[in-house]
């Protein structure tokens, strides 16, 4: 038995010559990063980035029973990145897969050099990054609420941690790539780093980027990183005055 | 979900919570038959074909539906199928781990699900679209992110706005073929909004809408599920004490009254 | 290739009108306990109730292992229901299923009440109920033969604990459902009790009953505790003698 | 099923019960080569299409047989299968454990099976409904209630017992179509009563049909598999210590005296 | 694969290896952008239809390729698919256990399968039988032998000699059927040798190839992919700390040389 | 759609009547051994036996950290026995399967009688074999190499363990059965034994043998077992000179 689809309203391939919206190729979607969202989280953030919706949580620091993860002269900070079944087009299964398990690796580490985690030996700081509905980079989008999460809940950090994409889409190096410029574009780049210092705490690439166009995608995502560092800066703002 | 460590409330806290309801007062103040506040925000997930976001105090619960075309069970041919799963996500609560469902997620995720299934929330007959072969199921999956006690009837309520909320294309058949007209989308056909109320017995009273301090020194719990008309679709009591059957005809009578005002929270 | 099956011994839906062997709405299945049947346990009991054939074991009071469990000033009641591969129609797979997890749930619930737990701090009292057939009502079944399980290993108790489904079936709100009243029934209503003081230690429904319905088939369990209770009885007389 | 804690027996017994064997006593007065009580009572599950209930001495399994239509294995496209899975209860002994299948239970639904595949209890071939699409599959579950030692020869007399017991219906081909007639039932097809005879190795001596308390100090462990005409179609080893030569072929001619006298114990 | 417990290096010996570094040595007498010694042999498993073994100093893995017809995925019904799996082996380091997959292993795969699929090393338009109906399925599994650093450029070096070493049987459409000729088997379709450079920021200084003595002890990790025209197709940072613009050029800079000096190990 | 495979270097069953390479009944397929071939492990082998390629390595004494298999007196030796997924035709599922369970549990029962555990209480032993390549006989081909593991790991030993398969195939008793001659014959009997005394630490077997057939398979492993040993004692030498 066959099943046919009528659908008008997908999008088509060759739409993306343009960025929806008219966006300029170094502008980002649009932002909303709001703090304290959660009641029994000792930190969290929610955060809508284009048609992006995060949730970070923050428990911590905290006793850390897994032994053999202790670390005797400072915390441990873990992260699960996790997206919910309903988040995605087709039901995701619930429960971790690889992806999910590489991004919450990269998201620790992303966000470890920001936190003095000497000040909390034997201790953990636990994040936990719920993804609600996903449109092409949520990973960065993870990282940027995090750190709010982590502000939040008072845990002293260098910097905050910035996260976003450039890439490469219908030939153009662009910043902050859509879910369609990201699965038909020619390269995808997230990036995190510390806006102050412009340290960077993550890079990832995949696709097929010159020398130059890398370094073009790069200075794009170093450049973007204010922008998004004001809005973090704003929610807490928001959430405990000046 | 694995609970990470029993939560071991002091005998004193205990003590003066409890003496407090014998004194008729909870310490937030409410009633014994009052809800915390209700907030229940239907289609906050694009992505999802129904969706509902559900806070009862600071309690929060996000749930998304997504059908899809799959075989019926061998036993009801004729019938769609509801699927339900619950992860009590380790944001929600200090002591949930991450993993997979443990007891009190899988009670969670069975008692909404009979609720909904008895009280034939959905008319699961229109759902049928190949008799024996191709029927539409429906996935809900509840998403708790903030746990400040009495998940039964932020799930339920939440379940059963997120189904109204939810969308499906045109099925037809043509000969051989289903198609599926995704440029005219209906609304699940709903035939019933039956939905939960939840008592906790603390020092010999009853109380609805346990909050997390009262969960963790109730004796029981009673969960009562309640059609439009008043007639009783599912039951659940929880919790290492015992209830009388006087109390459990008082909790009916009382649910009678506010289910239908949870109801009207419901768009 | 298809399959057909040809079956004439099928009982049809019609049949149902009457119950089977003209049983009184009042009238329990044909019931049978035996204690003390296996060597190992600390307590055991055999149950035949109508077709279903359960047997019941308990371990403990013993040392629990497993520390976040542990109870300061009591011991916890862990219960595991379990049903053969080969106690039903098709082939159960091996291991815990949703419903075996929430059925063990609520029987550590229905058994809890009755137990003087705080006699055993900091220990475990362990319960495994085994379903080697099946024929509606296992979980009431397993309930009421843990409960002389529990008496033959001596576990100091308020009261035995006594299960049995009331519920509508064919219009008529009748006690102690079988399998297939329960399958083409209206309403299936598992309690558990304490026969002495009649407290009530499990409840569940799930159909479609009016509130006067709903007291009747309570009002039918209620009733029908004594039977139950005495077989009980029997059963641990049998073994320990007067 | 996982062993929770290995069992420490003191020296001090190990050595009494040793020495008791070595005077040629064991702790309850069998006869080395005696088995203890043997009990099978087939058919004891109405909604298995074969079942058996088995005891030697306080060891009880039970079995159930289900039948069911499948694939045939890509390398044996004309026989059909048989599947055989064990549980350790955890009511069976204080140190098992709930949870998936360890090496111990592992080893004896291997064991099991291996007895009666290469002993060729069942006609496969006899099973096959369409060659390399369609045949009888038989699912043999042991479920372990009760464990005072020697699993292994209690597993496989049950496994025959309840494989005698089975009944699949009558299934013919009609053009392409499969038709199966339950109101005609008949018994599996059954070639040979193969069984096992198990041997402990303790200072020395052997002993068949361990206790619990024998397996606990024994050094090694030897099963051997027969047919009815006394050739070997099974043998295992286990256990920490070795076995010579000379024991293994005394054990044989043992073997063939004690499963001829297992065999009356079969319907 | 799980890491039974974190190897905490004493402060002392982190200093003094980091002294070295910073005095431009380190402890093995290499400079910073020398590689230890590579033996790359193809074709060592008989029953993989593609094989190498690959060694960086002492860190060994042993790579399989095994192709199957299988199902392409819905959104690229055209391409044939790689799938990468890695077990990071407990013989291979102390403290590796026996398990599922843990981060680590996951990660190594996911950048191996990255740098070989956005580097287009096989070309897997060609591996298309049937569209979206039948494509050839490339398994590669990665054994890690033995661990002594710089997993990941032995991994996708490994697996780059592994697909260039795998055949598969001619495969051609006659009418309705799929004819597989096992007797003239066929490279696989390799479009490019797209490989990676790993380094480690110790120090201050980055150097290439860490071994695991300087593993534990880096701040940063820094994995880049290369093809053969100097174009990058894969990037991975790891470790708790961070790295400068600055530093990222210059490794791409230098990685351009040793992706090249690498490539020499292929056959 | 069907698929069709042509094939014509396929063996066919006919051509097992003469062992392949004009092998003698009681002659051993090529064997190959090297110890020490891994750098981390306390102890390695490698081992070609015919077209079967085996690696073994050794972990140990070394603290157990699951206490609930710690010894009092002495260590446990434990083993993991794992087949590669490329070891194959068709390509194995990575993880352990019930196979590997029960062969694992066997070859460390197989080596336990042949080391001085008591030497090293409350502590663990650890050997992990690998195949790399199956060609039958993989579990006596691991249990020989993993005795060389464990003496280049410098673990006391009464002897080393030497382990190989007879069979009946093709209705002779052989010697060192190949996968061929495993999968079309009649009988496998793997044993192993410490060749000094002779005593038997493994022996299974499946198929049909009579009394008197069995005692010949016994006999020709017994017999075989020296030829090993020399190879395995050349490869201990070659590792530390004489």
């Amino acid at each position: 038995m066959n099943i046919i689809i009528t659908n008008n309203n997908l999008s088509t391939g060759t739409e993306t010559s343009a960025r929806a919206n008219n966006r300029a190729f170094d502008e980002l979607r649009n932002l909303k990063i709001e703090a304290g969202v959660l009641e029994r989280a000792d930190g969290s953030a929610y955060l809508e980035m284009g048609g992006n919706k995060v949730l970070a949580a923050v428990y911590g620091p905290r006793e850390l029973f897994v032994r053999r993860l202790m670390q005797p002269n400072k915390a441990v900070l873990r992260c699960k990145y996790n997206m919910a079944p309903f988040s995605v087009d087709d039901r995701k299964r619930p429960g971790p897969d690889r992806r999910s398990v590489e991004i919450s690796k990269l998201t620790s580490e992303a966000l470890t050099p920001a936190v003095f985690l000497e000040k909390f030996p034997r201790s953990t700081i636990d994040v936990y990054i719920e993804v609600l509905e996903a449109e092409g980079g949520t990973r960065c989008a993870g990282i940027t609420a995090a750190s709010v999460a982590l502000a939040d809940a008072g845990i002293p950090m260098k910097d905050m941690v910035v996260a976003c994409a450039a890439g490469k889409s219908d030939g153009n190096v662009v910043l902050d790539l859509s879910e369609i410029e990201d699965k038909e574009g020619e390269a995808d780049l997230p990036i995190a780093l510390m806006p102050r210092t412009g340290e960077i705490t993550l890079i990832q690439m995949d696709g097929h980027l010159t020398e130059d166009e890398f370094k073009k995608a790069m200075d794009l995502a170093i450049d973007g990183r204010m922008k998004i560092n004001e809005q973090q800066k704003t929610a807490i703002k928001n959430r405990y005055g000046d | 979900m694995v609970i990470k460590m029993v939560h071991i409330v002091p005998e004193i806290i205990k003590e003066s919570v409890t003496n407090h309801i014998k004194n008729g007062e909870r310490t937030d103040g409410r009633a014994f038959d009052e809800y915390r506040d209700i907030i229940v925000e239907p289609g906050v997930v694009g992505k999802a074909e129904g969706s509902a976001r559900v806070k009862i105090g600071n309690t929060q619960i996000m749930i998304g539906a997504k059908p899809q075309l799959g075989t019926p069970f061998n036993d009801t041919p004729t019938l769609g199928v509801l699927m339900t799963n619950t992860e009590l996500l380790p944001m929600a609560a200090p002591n949930f781990e991450a993993g997979p469902p443990d007891e009190n997620s899988v009670e969670l995720s069975r008692v909404t699900d009979r609720c909904i299934r008895e009280g034939q929330v959905v008319d699961l007959e229109k759902l049928c679209v190949v008799q024996g072969e191709k029927v539409w199921m429906v996935f809900l999956d509840l998403h708790v992110l903030d746990y400040d006690g009495n998940l039964i009837d932020a799930a339920v309520l939440g379940s059963v706005a997120a189904l109204m909320n939810t969308k499906i294309p045109t099925t037809k058949l043509e000969g051989d073929e289903i198609v599926l007209d995704y440029d005219n989308m209906i609304p699940l056909p709903i035939n019933e909004k039956a939905l939960m109320c939840t008592f906790a017995k603390i020092g010999g009273e009853l109380l609805i809408d346990p909050s997390l301090e009262e969960e963790e020194i109730m004796g029981a719990r009673l969960s009562i599920g309640m059609a439009e008309d008043g007639s009783i679709c599912a039951m659940q009591i929880g919790g290492a004490e015992s209830m009388t059957k006087e109390e459990i005809l008082k909790a009916i009578s009382i649910a009678k009254i506010k289910t239908a005002e949870l109801r009207t929270y419901l768009p």
